[in-house]
Parts: C-alpha cells; structure tokens; sequence
C-alpha cells in the first residue's frame, strides 16, 4: 500500500500513465465500447451481457449494452448510432442478416474496431474483423454423439429444433450427417418454435408427443436449444416419463438447475459458458483497441455436461461453481495478456 | 340490435341462430372427433389432463380479461403482470429466502399495485383503456426486466455481488404448477368467476356498466367503484396466471407472461358467443381456452409441421369467428 | 307536386309495423302525421326515404309510379328526411360545412378528387344564409347544441334538390324560440314549394304550422283532414280510437313537512344560485325553455355533477351528494331526460332495469341475486304500470318509447325513493301514455312522495304541479303557486321576464 | 360533448385546450432539450437522420393503421403481412432471380389478397375487426413461416435439396432502404396519405364512415367499397414497410415484421390529438413515430440500461396520453 501512495503523490504529472500497458490505454482516457446483440429475452442473453461488461469494465472501459430483442432494424439503429457516437470499439453478437456485412464496413470506416459472435461468414472479407462463434459443429457432435454411444446408434428420436438461424443451421447440419450415419436413429417427431415462451410451448408440445407414443416408444430427445430441453424436462418430469432421455445444447442457471432435479432426464448438454464467450468477445477487441494482432476467427470450445457429474458432489451447481465439476468450464486465459492484468489491478484500486 | 329477433321466423334463419349459440361447442366436437380419429390416443385421460393444464394459465389470465370487458374496458397489460408476478414470487423464495405465503401474497400485492394504476389513470384521468393499459405494458415488461436485470431468476443463480442465491422454493408453492392443482385452480377461477359474474350483484352491475355506463351511473350505481374492482380482479387473475405459471416451470423466464396476451384475448374474444350469451363470460372464455388448447394439441399430435399450426390456428379462430357472426349481425 | 303513398306494409318480426299505410299530400304546404307512440309514422317515413326495401305497396309522384329502395332513390325524386335521433345523421367528428354538404358531395357528378376547402365552406354558409341561420361553418358538430344540429341536418336536406322534407319529431327537444326559428325555416321552404312532411306529439303547433294533417294508429291510415277544418279533440279521438277525458288527474293537497331543501346552489357553469323546497306530497314545477339549465339542476340534486356552492339539506339534515350512489342512499330518484342514453339500460331485460336501482333488497347471502323475488316484483309493477312488454326477460331496447319511459320510472318506484325528480318525462310521448304517466306521478304524491317536475312544456307544468320555479338561464326568476298563474305569465318569466 | 365547449370561458381550462393541442409536441420539444443538453451529439445532423431512418417502417406500417383507424376500423395483421412482404419479396430476388419490380409487385400483390381477406370477412361476414386481424396475424405468421419453411431467406442460402440459392437481390432494390431513399420514402408516404386523407373526396367519405358509419350509408356513400379500399391500403402499407425493412436488412428474418405492429400502434394513438386533429390523421401518426423514435435514441444515447427502456418508453406514452386525455374528456 505505501508504494502505491507513493507512486501517486511521485508525479503528478505521470499519475496518469499506467506503466506496462500498451499506449492506447496508458494515458487512462475513457474507452468506450458498445455492445449490441440482436437477440434477446434470453439468459444466454444476460450472461453474455454480463461477462462483457464485467470484463470491460474490470478494464477500466466503458462498456454499453443494448439488445434489439430479435428486431433486426432496430439492431442496426443501434450499430448507427454508436457509429454516429464514435464509440471505440464493437462488440457484435447474432448478426446474421445480410445488412450487418455494410454496418460493420461502416464501423471499420470510421475506424472502430470490431469483433462479431456468431455473425455472418462474409465478414471474414473484411479488414481488422474478428468473428467468434461458439462451435456449433462441436455442440451438436458432443451431444450426439453421446446419444449414439448410449444407445448403440439405435434409437426412436424426438428432435427439437427451429430453423432461421445461423447457430441452429449449423447444429441442423451436424445431426443431418449423424442421421445418414446411423441408420438406427429414427426421428419420431419434431418440433420447435423461437419465441417469447418457447420453453412453455415446448412443454406442452412435447406432452402431447408423449401422449401419442407411449411408453417404450420414445427413446431420447435431442434438443438443440437449452430452452427446448428445459421444456421438455419439465414435461417428462410432468408425465413422470423418466425411460426418455435429453440430449441438450448449451446451459444456465436455470438449466442447471433442472439437470440436477430428482428424476431428471437431461441426461447431457453441450455448451460454451456464455459469459466467458462475452469475456473473451472483450479482450479481442482490447486486443484490437492497443493495436495487436488478432486472429481472425475463433472458435470458443465447447464441453460436454452429464447429469451425473452435476449430482456427485454435495452442494447444488450453478454457473460459477461449474469449474469445480466440468473440467476447463468457465476458464480460459485465451487472449489473457500481461498487461489486461496490470490493467485491471489499476482500475481495481 | 332489433334486427337479431328476425331469426325467430324462418328455418333458414334459425340455422344461424344455432350456430350463434352453439357453432364454437360444435366446432370443438368435430375437432375432437377429427383428432381423435386420426389418433385415438388423442381422447385418452392423460391428454385430456394434457390439454386441460396447457390451457390453465391462459384461462386464468383470459378470466381476468373477461371482467375487464365486463365493464367495456380491456386490459393489454395483463401478459406483462403476468411475468412480474412470476419474477416477483420466484425471487422472494430464491433470493429473499421468504415462506410461500409470503411470496405469493408480495406478488399478488405488487399485480394489484399495478391494477390500481391502470384503474386510476382510466377513471380519474380518463385516458382510454387500451392505450393506458398499452403503456401499462410497456412499463411493466420494462420493470419486470429491470426487477431482474434481465436473467432469469432460478435456484442457486448467481446474484450481482457474486454470491449464490441461497433461497429454495418451497415443494407447496411446487405443487400449485402441477396436476391436478393447476387444473382444479383453473376451473375454481373459471367457476368462482362465473358464479360472480352471473348471480351476484357486482358482477350484475358490472355487466350493467359495460352496456350503457352513463345509464348505470345514474341508476346510482358506484360505476368508478366497479371499474376499480375491474381492473384489480383483471391484475389479480393476471398474477395468479403468473404464479402458477412460475410454479410450473419453477423459474422466472424474462417476459414469461407476455406471450400469454393473444391467447388471452383470443379465447375472451371466441368466449363471447358461447351459448350465445352475446356478452363476455367466464365460461365461454373457458370454452374458448379449450378450443385453442385442443387444437395446438392436436396439430402437434398428427405432427403439422410447426410453422404451419399458426395457419390452422388463425383459421379455425377465423372460422369460430366466422360461424358466430355471420348473419347474426347481418342487416 | 303530388306524392301518394298508397297500400305500404312492412313487417318486422313479430310486429306488422305498417298495415296497408296511405299517405297523400302536395308540395307548398306542411303536413301533419300523427299517431300514438308506435303507430308507425317514422316507418311510414323511413320506407318513403328509402332506409327499408322489403314493403310492399306504391309509390307515385305526380301520379307517376316511382320505385324507393334506397336513401339514394328517395334523394334522386327529391325526398329528403331529417330523423328524429339527429346524432344518427351527423359525423360530429366533422365540420359544419362538410356535414351540410355531405349529400352534395356524395351526389357530385363532376368528378373531382380534392376537395376545394373555400368552396364547400362557401357553399354551405350560402345554404346556411337561405335558412337564415347563424352558424360558423367550420365548428365541429360535437360542439353545437341540438337545435343547431338540426339546423345542419335541414340544410344538408336542402343541400340537393329537395321537393319533400321530411321533419320526424324535430320539435321534440327544442326551445320555444328554437321551435319559432324552426317554423320560420319550414314557412321559408313552404315558399319556395317545398313539401313538409312533420310529425309530432304537440298538437297546437301542428295545427299552427300545418295545412292538413294525417292519423295513424296501429300501422293504419285513420284519416286526412285540412287543420282549419279539424280540431285536437277530433284528431286525438282519430289517434286513440276513443275520446280522451281530462289529461290531467285531480290533485289532492296534501303538503307535509319538507324533505328537500336547496339553498343557493350552483354548479359553477349552467346552474346559479338556485334555491328551492319540496315537500312530501307536493309536485313542484322547474319550468323554463330548453338550456335554462333544467337538466343541469336536476342532476346537481342528484349528485351526478358537482356542487360549487350552497347547501342542500333533506329531511332539515345538511348533506353533501357527492353522487348518484349517495343520491340513491338518501332515497333520492331521477327519471333522466335522455331516456335510451341514460334512463333505461336497453340491452339489458325489463326485469334488470326494474331492478338496477335497489338490486341490494333482492340479495340472499353473499350478494347473490334472489333471482325470484326480484322476478316476482318486477312482474308486479309490469302489471301495476301496465308496461306493454311480451316478458319481463324482454331486452328494453325492443319496447317502445312510452314503455321505455314506464320502465324507467318503475326502476324507481321499486327502490321506494322519498324524493321524485322527472326531467321532462313527457317527451315524445303520446298523448294516451302521457296520461298514464301523469296518473302515475300525482300517485307518488298522493302517496306522500316528494316531485320534483321538470319541463318546457309549460301546459304540463301547469296541469300537474302545485308550485312552480321559473328557471330562467340558469338563475331561478320566480317561484310560484300553480293555481294563481298561468301559461302567459310561466312565459314571460321563463324567457327573461321579470 | 356540450361540455367541451366550457373550455372556451375560463383562462384556467384553456390550458387543457392548449396542451391537448400541442401536448405531444411540447413533449417531443423538452425531450430534445433534455437529451442535447446531456449529450450535445443528439441534435447532430447524422443522429437525426438515424432517428429519421429508424422511425421510418415504423411510420410506413403505423400510417396504414391510421387509415383502418379513419374508417373506424382495427388492421392487427399489419405486422404478420410486413412479414410475409418481406419474405416474398427477397425470395423473389434469391430464390427465382426475378427483376426488381417483379419481386415488388408479388410482394405487394401478396399483401393485397390479405388485405382483401381482412375485408371480405369484416365487411361481408360482419366479423368484429379486431377479432378478424387477430385471426389473421396468426394465419399470416404461419403462412408467411411455411412459405420461408422457417428459415431466414438471405443471399446464398441453402435451399433444401442442397443447393446454395444463386439470386441475388439487386442493388437498386438494396437502395430503398438505405438513406437517403427510406427518409423520403416514409416523407412521401405520409405527406400523400395526409393530403388524400384531408383534401381528397375518398379521404373525407372515409372520415365519415369512421365517425358515423350509418350516416354515411344514408348519404349515399358505398361504406363496404371505402372499409375495402381501407383494409386494402392499411395492408399496401404493411407491405410497404415490410418490403423497405428486407431492404434495410437485406434478409428476410422469420416474423421480422412482428414486433412492429405495437409500436405502430402507439404511434397512430399518439397521433390522435396531435394539433387537436381529435382523430387518427397522418402528420399526427408521424409526430407519434417521431416521439417513440427520439425516446429510443436518446435512452440508448444516455446509455438507460437496455432492460430499463421500456420503462420510459412506457412512462413517456402514459404521460403523453395523460397530457391529452386529462380535462379534455373530463365532466
Ligand atoms: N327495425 C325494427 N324492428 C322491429 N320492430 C320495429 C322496427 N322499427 C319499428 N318497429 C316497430 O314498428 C312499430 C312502429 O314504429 P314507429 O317507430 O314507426 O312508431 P312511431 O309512430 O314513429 O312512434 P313514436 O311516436 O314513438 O316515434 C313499433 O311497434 C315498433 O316497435
Ligand atoms: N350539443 C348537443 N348535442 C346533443 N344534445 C344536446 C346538446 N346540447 C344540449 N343537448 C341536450 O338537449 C337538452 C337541453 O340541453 P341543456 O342542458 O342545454 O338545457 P336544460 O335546460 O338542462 O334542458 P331542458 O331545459 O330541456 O331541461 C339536454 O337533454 C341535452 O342533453
Ligand atoms: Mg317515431
Ligand atoms: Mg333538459
């Protein structure tokens, strides 16, 4: 403590600077970043959001935050407008539509520095660009191919899916090829809206489902959405159907929560921790900011999560803790630089 | 209008009246029929008990609509209630760590709270039903969002200050959300509701407000008084759609209630001519929950592909529409 | 210019509204149509402007045989008709102008698409001026008064070419001068060979503004008799199918202690400084023309507008009725004026509106309506009333005016109230049902109840009051005692006098 | 109402005249200040034209409501038909390699036979409108979903025999929605609906139907053919907006017009009393777009956290409405 007391009272004039970072941020002026996600209403949503900001503002920036909630004008009134305010840096997430190719030439235009979550390809094309994603592929692989290896690639299959998104049409991809592979899995039905109450709309349309075929028939469902693995939890859970098994893809709080309830069927689910796909969405872009080299794509890396693992230990899991239980969760030093670290010391003070 | 007694006179015109009263019942009988032969699984028990807890919560808050059409007002904000009722109650157990009574009396308090606004803005400052309770909407989808910064609110979450959230809901305040207590609190509402409104003398003031207000006002009925009521059973039933619904999924998903709205509505709206009652009543709307409840049910059962079961929504709607006014109206 | 009606029938379910109908008259002359409540004159009306298309029977003009079928066919021979609900044929959200020149706009042949703003306000301030009427063309329709919307909707009727005018009731709510102005309107049409179908319930201002006049009763054509070679008895005894005796009932005077006592009260607009007292088993007359302020005072008694200044005191207690449902708690009851807006519940069932005002006595546990008991007296004063009704759960919009109007004073004689206040109960009510009602209100003060009776008909004010307050805009001129006044000297006060 | 009248004696009511009147834009006038004053870059002549830009298919899509609103009608389909227009019109482009004016007509032509539909069965089968177009948005999402199978149609897409779509949609259709021609797009759009609404024979016979659908009959004016022609236009424009929006964004997301049906709706209620019209008119729809699009901005701008918009969005309509309806309706 006394040399820090010292070093402020040393000089006035280089209490500003910050020794051991790189210039752009030395002189401790204000970085403004906006972050803008086109959907929203979600909890990947707000962990996203919050391993952003969190992230940023440990950098000492000021980090913004708006979500179009699904509407894509709006999403791009908002790009415009934090061009117009000349922000220093971008963060996009769910740009998937044709126009965000020209907003983000924009932005680079006006010398902002930009890095995109599962956005369009075609951004690769541009300068200085660089486009993160979560590895669909790997998701959908992880998760099914757990379901094969359960079931010996013999099983009666519910899918839970919806088209119109890049993620999803990826994952689709992945589960069209395990299908063609196996000729023992056998899709029964599928079902899959993207609205406010998806997980509600897919509890009820799965309890029909299992109406229809009862017990015996339906092996396993593959739910490419944790919110269509949650609705169908809770509708097993409701039918007490617990032969039926849930292949699920990405995780929460909340999901969390029901993988660990008594006679829960959610077997296993693939994900990448949202809020670490924020936190790294930051450093590339501080990368970016102090002038360093960044790759121009990236891949966050997905996990594998068992119920089993989660009810082993002896206190409940949530997000935070589910370091201790899935190894590598939560946890990546990528693009940790030295001085993000001095950085954020000085800004903790 | 006069001009409705006309059926009485010719066979051909008593068709209409028929399918006036009956079209929505005989539209339900021949989905059913239609389902069923399709997949006989479809009358067994346990999708009847499917259908009826799908449409639970949306008969509950669509109750809380048809009194506010009682009076002539209408209630839009009644989906945001809804999710605030659900965050409110999730969170007293998650993260204050309250007892059941205590969390669902606090969200059915705050429901209220926002009743009393809707009621005061459209009674004493006069400003119409639908864009009050419009704004309303807004404002409450925007303080729920913000009650819960935006995550949804489940056990063990993760609070702003890092730690966990440490409260559990209770196994009672389980329960409500699960058969049979969310299918015996649905047709309690429904029938508490209709009772109410049919045989007691509020609900008969009600309806007397809604046809000619200035009339009843003068009849010295406390017509601001009755309005109030409205509009506080509206966010009431509205709340109890929002607790049930958060006892069923167990967590507070952001904007949970919003999407319940339209159905709501729907069904208050199909509810009106049932038994050609011509007028909103808890039992039609009940009827016009399960006209929507049998068919998303159906369609999910002969596997319509997903995108496609909001055509055939819209259109029996349409259709339900359609055989209750044509003619009925007609000149 | 000759019309003739000849053999019109028209049914409605269950009603035979018109029965083999004739009607004859000629351009340059007002004709008289009348009929009880429910004769069939505006249908009769309605089938000549073309709202119906399923009578059957002839219409010639000039001894042609013409075909109406629509408003549009009445319009192209000339025949135009202002209704008797006047809101029904305005746009109130629209100018003055444009609703003047509303039929003109549509019958338009030169096919422009703008609108020539400065034109069609000339043009109707030009139609305006041929009236003699004084009214800014662009005012909004919802700001003007009734007699003022009439106006409108005569020189809408003018606006085309116009051979006959049909006036359905159009006295009914007009003041005195309103009615003058009205007549002068009607004398100027006269002249300019115009033909002036007008109906009413007021008899002499039949007989002051008709050449010949016509009776219907019961869908029927009764006769057509030149006015100078008729009189009212003969015409009511047409109307009825029998002679009237004495309208009025005998009174008996029985005044008690006072029940109701206002002592400079306003209301901070139409009403200043009022006073007045009733007492129980006395009838006292508010007489003054239309806009005095009659309703207004009515309403501030019964808490259904706000008191600015000065106190009421029943029963010699001072009270504050802050509304109607305080009104009605104090035993207080009001028979509006505007009977189908506010007096009765017409979607609702006889046995509902009977029962609105004191549904609390017909409660069992729990406020459950004892639908029964309610039944049964509500069947009780159907009969008592003699309310011409086909069932007690029969909607009231079904009934016709007069019944409407029984309805609307039964809900109150069921609530049992002290104090009786009847804002002009007698509008457009013939001349058989007015009686009954009458009958009925010098009953409630025989009975010990308390009157309060409003109205510009000043003949009635003198038939069935014992006092009389002379309202005079807004401000009461005088009070006086019925039997030592007359309808001479309730005139001069009521339009300024001293 | 005779009492409105009153306002013209005393000073003190004047007030209530003077905000009814120009409320909305007193409104819009401190929220500039309030905003420029915080962040001077607000009055900027790129951020007005961003707001001008994002208000734009909100604007387009509430001027078609207004015109249903004229003849007293109710159009809740609009957003589902932008929607469909917009699918239509870029898997013209992208799926058939059609010209530009091609995909616009099929586009607008398909918005049209909804419009016809909404209509036929409000005009002719007497189905309550708000009803009917809520049946419609249903059907039309769906439609409008199995028409796109679900997936968002964009360039280069794949089609589901595998094949990548090869059309590509044309730079001079790219243009529409880009600044300046969206500005003057919307700018036309309404300065024409406000002189055909105001100066022109149709626009007033559709104000009287809207004011007194009976009277208008009487007078002679075909009703049926103006509630058509209505229903008609509100649906071009939807259709309109939906078309500028694929423009904007270059795809067609699934139910992308959706979410603009709520706030079209504030918009044209706003415009009510705006320069006391007292009814729906087009400058006053525009004015309504204009509040809702500054309030966007400038929240964003003034970094509100994202959760906590609708709160003031909601806030802002209430006091805009309350500013209108308070005294003036008052007894
Ligand atoms: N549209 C209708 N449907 C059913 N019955 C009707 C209709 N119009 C009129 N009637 C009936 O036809 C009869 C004649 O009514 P009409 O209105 O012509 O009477 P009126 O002579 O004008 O009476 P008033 O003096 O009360 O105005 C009444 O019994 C009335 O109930
Ligand atoms: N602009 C208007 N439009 C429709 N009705 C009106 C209008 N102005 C007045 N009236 C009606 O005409 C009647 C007389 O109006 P007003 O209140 O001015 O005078 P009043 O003295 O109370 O009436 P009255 O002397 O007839 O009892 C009332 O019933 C009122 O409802
Ligand atoms: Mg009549
Ligand atoms: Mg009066």
């Amino acid at each position: 403590a006394g040399e820090e007391s010292t070093g402020e009272q040393g000089g006035g004039a280089e209490s500003d600077t910050i020794e051991g970072v790189p210039e752009r941020f030395a002189g401790g002026e204000e970085t403004k970043i906006r972050v803008i996600r086109k959907i929203g209403g979600d909890d990947h949503t707000a962990q996203y959001l919050a391993g952003v900001k969190e992230e940023g503002e440990a950098l000492g920036f000021d980090v913004d935050v708006f979500t179009a909630n699904g509407d894509t004008a709006r999403y791009h009134d908002a790009i415009s407008q934090a061009i117009d305010a000349g922000v220093d840096g971008l963060i996009l997430s769910h740009g998937d539509d044709a126009a965000t190719y020209d907003a983000v030439e924009r932005a680079r235009e006006a010398g902002i520095e930009v890095v995109t979550f599962d956005s369009i390809a075609e951004l690769e094309e541009i300068e200085g660009v660089t486009l993160t994603s979560q590895d669909d592929e790997a998701l959908a692989t992880l998760a099914l191919d757990q379901l094969v290896e359960d079931f010996n690639g013999e099983a009666n299959m519910i899918y839970l899916w919806v088209d119109g998104f890049p993620p999803m049409v990826r994952r689709n991809n992945v589960y069209q090829e395990v299908l063609a592979a196996n000729p023992g899995l056998n899709e029964l039905e599928r079902f899959g809206v993207a609205s406010e109450d998806t997980s509600t709309q897919t509890q009820n349309a799965v309890a029909a489902m299992l109406n229809k075929y009862p017990e015996g028939e339906i092996d396993a469902i593959f739910a490419t959405w944790d919110a269509f693995a949650i609705g169908a939890a809770r509708a097993l859970e409701e039918a007490g159907r617990d032969e039926i098994a849930i292949y699920g893809i990405d995780v929460s709080n909340a999901d969390l929560q029901v993988m660990q309830q008594e006679n829960s069927t959610w077997s296993y689910t693939a994900a990448v921790d949202p809020k670490l796909i924020g936190s790294i969405n930051l450093r590339i872009l501080a990368k970016k900011l102090a002038g360093e080299e960044t790759p121009q794509t990236y891949d966050l890396e997905a996990s594998l999560i068992s119920r089993e693992s989660l009810i082993g230990g002896s206190e409940p899991v949530n997000m935070v803790n589910l370091a201790d239980v899935i190894e590598g969760w939560g946890i990546s030093d990528a693009f940790e630089e030295e001085w993000m670290t001095i950085l954020k010391e000085h800004h903790n003070q | 209008m006069a001009e409705q007694k006309r059926g009485d006179h010719k066979a051909s015109f008593d068709l209409f009246n028929f399918l006036y009263k009956y079209g929505t019942m005989i539209l339900i009988v021949v989905l059913i029929i239609v389902f069923a032969s399709v997949n006989p699984s479809f009358i067994k028990a346990d999708n009847i008990i499917t259908i009826l807890r799908s449409i639970s919560i949306v008969t509950i808050i669509a109750i809380g609509i048809t009194i506010s059409l009682a009076v002539d007002g209408f209630d839009l904000s009644v989906g945001s209630v809804a999710s605030l009722a659900s965050a409110v109650v999730i969170s007293m157990f998650v993260w204050y760590s309250q007892p059941t009574a205590v969390a669902i009396v606090t969200a059915i308090a705050v429901a209220l709270l926002v009743g009393a606004f809707n009621a005061f803005m459209i009674v004493k400052v006069r400003i119409p039903d639908l864009l009050l309770t419009l704004a309303t909407m807004f404002i409450i989808q925007g303080v729920a969002l913000t009650y819960t910064k935006g995550a949804t609110v489940s056990e063990n979450m993760i609070m702003p200050d890092g730690s966990y959230a440490e409260g559990t809901i209770s196994s009672g305040f389980a329960k409500l959300g699960q058969v049979p207590y969310i299918i015996i609190i649905m047709l309690v509402v429904v029938f508490i509701v209709h009772i109410f409104l049919t045989h007691t003398k509020h609900g008969r003031y009600m309806y007397v407000i809604g046809g000619n207000e200035e009339a009843a006002r003068l009849s010295g009925i406390p017509v601001n008084k009755y309005k109030v009521v409205a509009y506080l059973l509206s966010a009431l039933f509205a709340s109890l759609g929002g607790i049930v619904l958060a006892s069923r999924v167990m967590t507070a998903e952001i904007n949970a209630g919003g999407p319940y709205l339209m159905d709501a509505v729907a069904a208050a709206f199909i509810g009106f001519a049932v038994l050609g009652a011509g007028k909103p009543n808890a039992l039609g709307t009940f009827v016009g929950a399960v006209l929507i409840g049998i068919l998303a049910n159906g369609l999910v059962m002969m596997s319509v592909p997903y995108y496609a079961m909001d055509i055939v929504k819209g259109t029996v709607l349409a259709l339900a529409l359609a055989l209750t006014y044509y003619k009925s109206r007609q000149k | 210019m000759n019309l003739k009606m000849s053999n019109i029938s028209i049914e409605f379910p269950g009603v035979r509204a018109l029965d083999r109908a004739s009607f004859e008259m000629e351009t340059g002359q007002a004709h008289a149509l009348i009929g009880a409540n429910g004769a069939g004159k505006s249908t009769l009306m309605k089938v000549l402007s073309g709202v119906y298309n399923h009578y059957s029977g002839e219409i010639y003009l000039d001894g042609e045989l013409i075909d109406i079928r629509s408003p549009k066919d009445a319009r192209r021979h000339g025949i135009q008709i202002v209704y008797q609900e006047v809101d029904t044929a305005l746009v109130s959200s629209l100018t003055v102008a444009e609703n003047i020149m509303l039929n003109a706009l549509v019958a338009n042949k030169e096919k422009k698409l703008m609108i020539d703003w400065k034109r069609l306000h000339q043009q109707a301030a030009v139609i305006l001026e041929t009236l003699q009427v004084k009214l800014p063309t662009r005012k909004l329709v919802s700001e003007l008064s009734l007699a003022e919307k009439q106006m409108v909707l005569i020189a809408r009727a003018v606006s085309t070419e116009c051979k006959f005018l049909i006036l359905d009731e159009p006295t009914a709510p007009l003041s005195m001068t309103e009615t003058k102005q009205l007549f002068r309107v009607v004398n100027e049409l006269k002249q300019k060979d115009v033909g002036v179908i007008f109906i009413s319930h007021r008899l002499p201002e039949l007989f002051e503004i008709c050449e010949e006049i016509t009776v219907m009763r019961n869908g029927c054509y009764i006769s057509r008799e030149r006015t100078s070679e008729t009189s009212a008895t003969r015409v009511i005894e047409h109307m009825l199918g029998k002679s009237l005796e004495a309208q009025f009932p005998e009174r008996r005077q029985t005044a008690g202690e006072v029940v109701l006592e206002a002592a400079h009260i306003s209301d901070g607009d139409k009403v200043d400084d009022v006073s007045l007292t009733v007492r129980a088993g006395e009838i006292i007359g508010v007489a003054g023309l239309v806009g005095a302020g009659k309703t207004e005072l009515c309403k501030l008694l019964f808490g259904a507008e706000k008191l600015k200044a000065g106190t009421i005191s029943l029963r010699g207690k001072n009270v504050t009725i802050a509304s109607p449902t305080e009104a009605v708690r104090q035993r207080i009851a009001l028979v509006p004026e505007e009977r189908r807006k506010e007096g009765v519940l017409v979607e609702e069932s006889v046995v509902t509106n009977l029962t609105a005002s004191s549904l609390g006595n017909f409660l069992k546990r729990f406020s459950f309506v004892d639908v029964k008991k309610e039944r049964t007296k509500a069947e009780e004063m159907i009969e008592a009333l003699a309310i011409k009704t086909p069932s007690p759960a029969a909607t009231v919009k079904h009934l016709s005016g007069g019944n409407q109007q029984k309805v609307a004073i039964g809900k109150w004689l069921i609530a049992d109230s002290d104090l009786y206040i009847f804002d002009e109960p007698t509008k457009g009510v013939d001349v058989g049902a007015k009686k009954d009602i009458f009958e009925l209100i010098a009953g409630l003060a025989d009975r010990g109840k308390a009157i309060i009776y409003a109205s510009c008909e000043l003949a009635e004010v003198l038939g069935i009051t014992d006092r009389v307050y002379v309202l005079y805009d807004g401000r009461m001129t005088k009070e006086l005692v019925t039997s030592t006044t007359n309808e001479e000297e309730l005139l001069y006060l009521s339009t300024g006098g001293k």
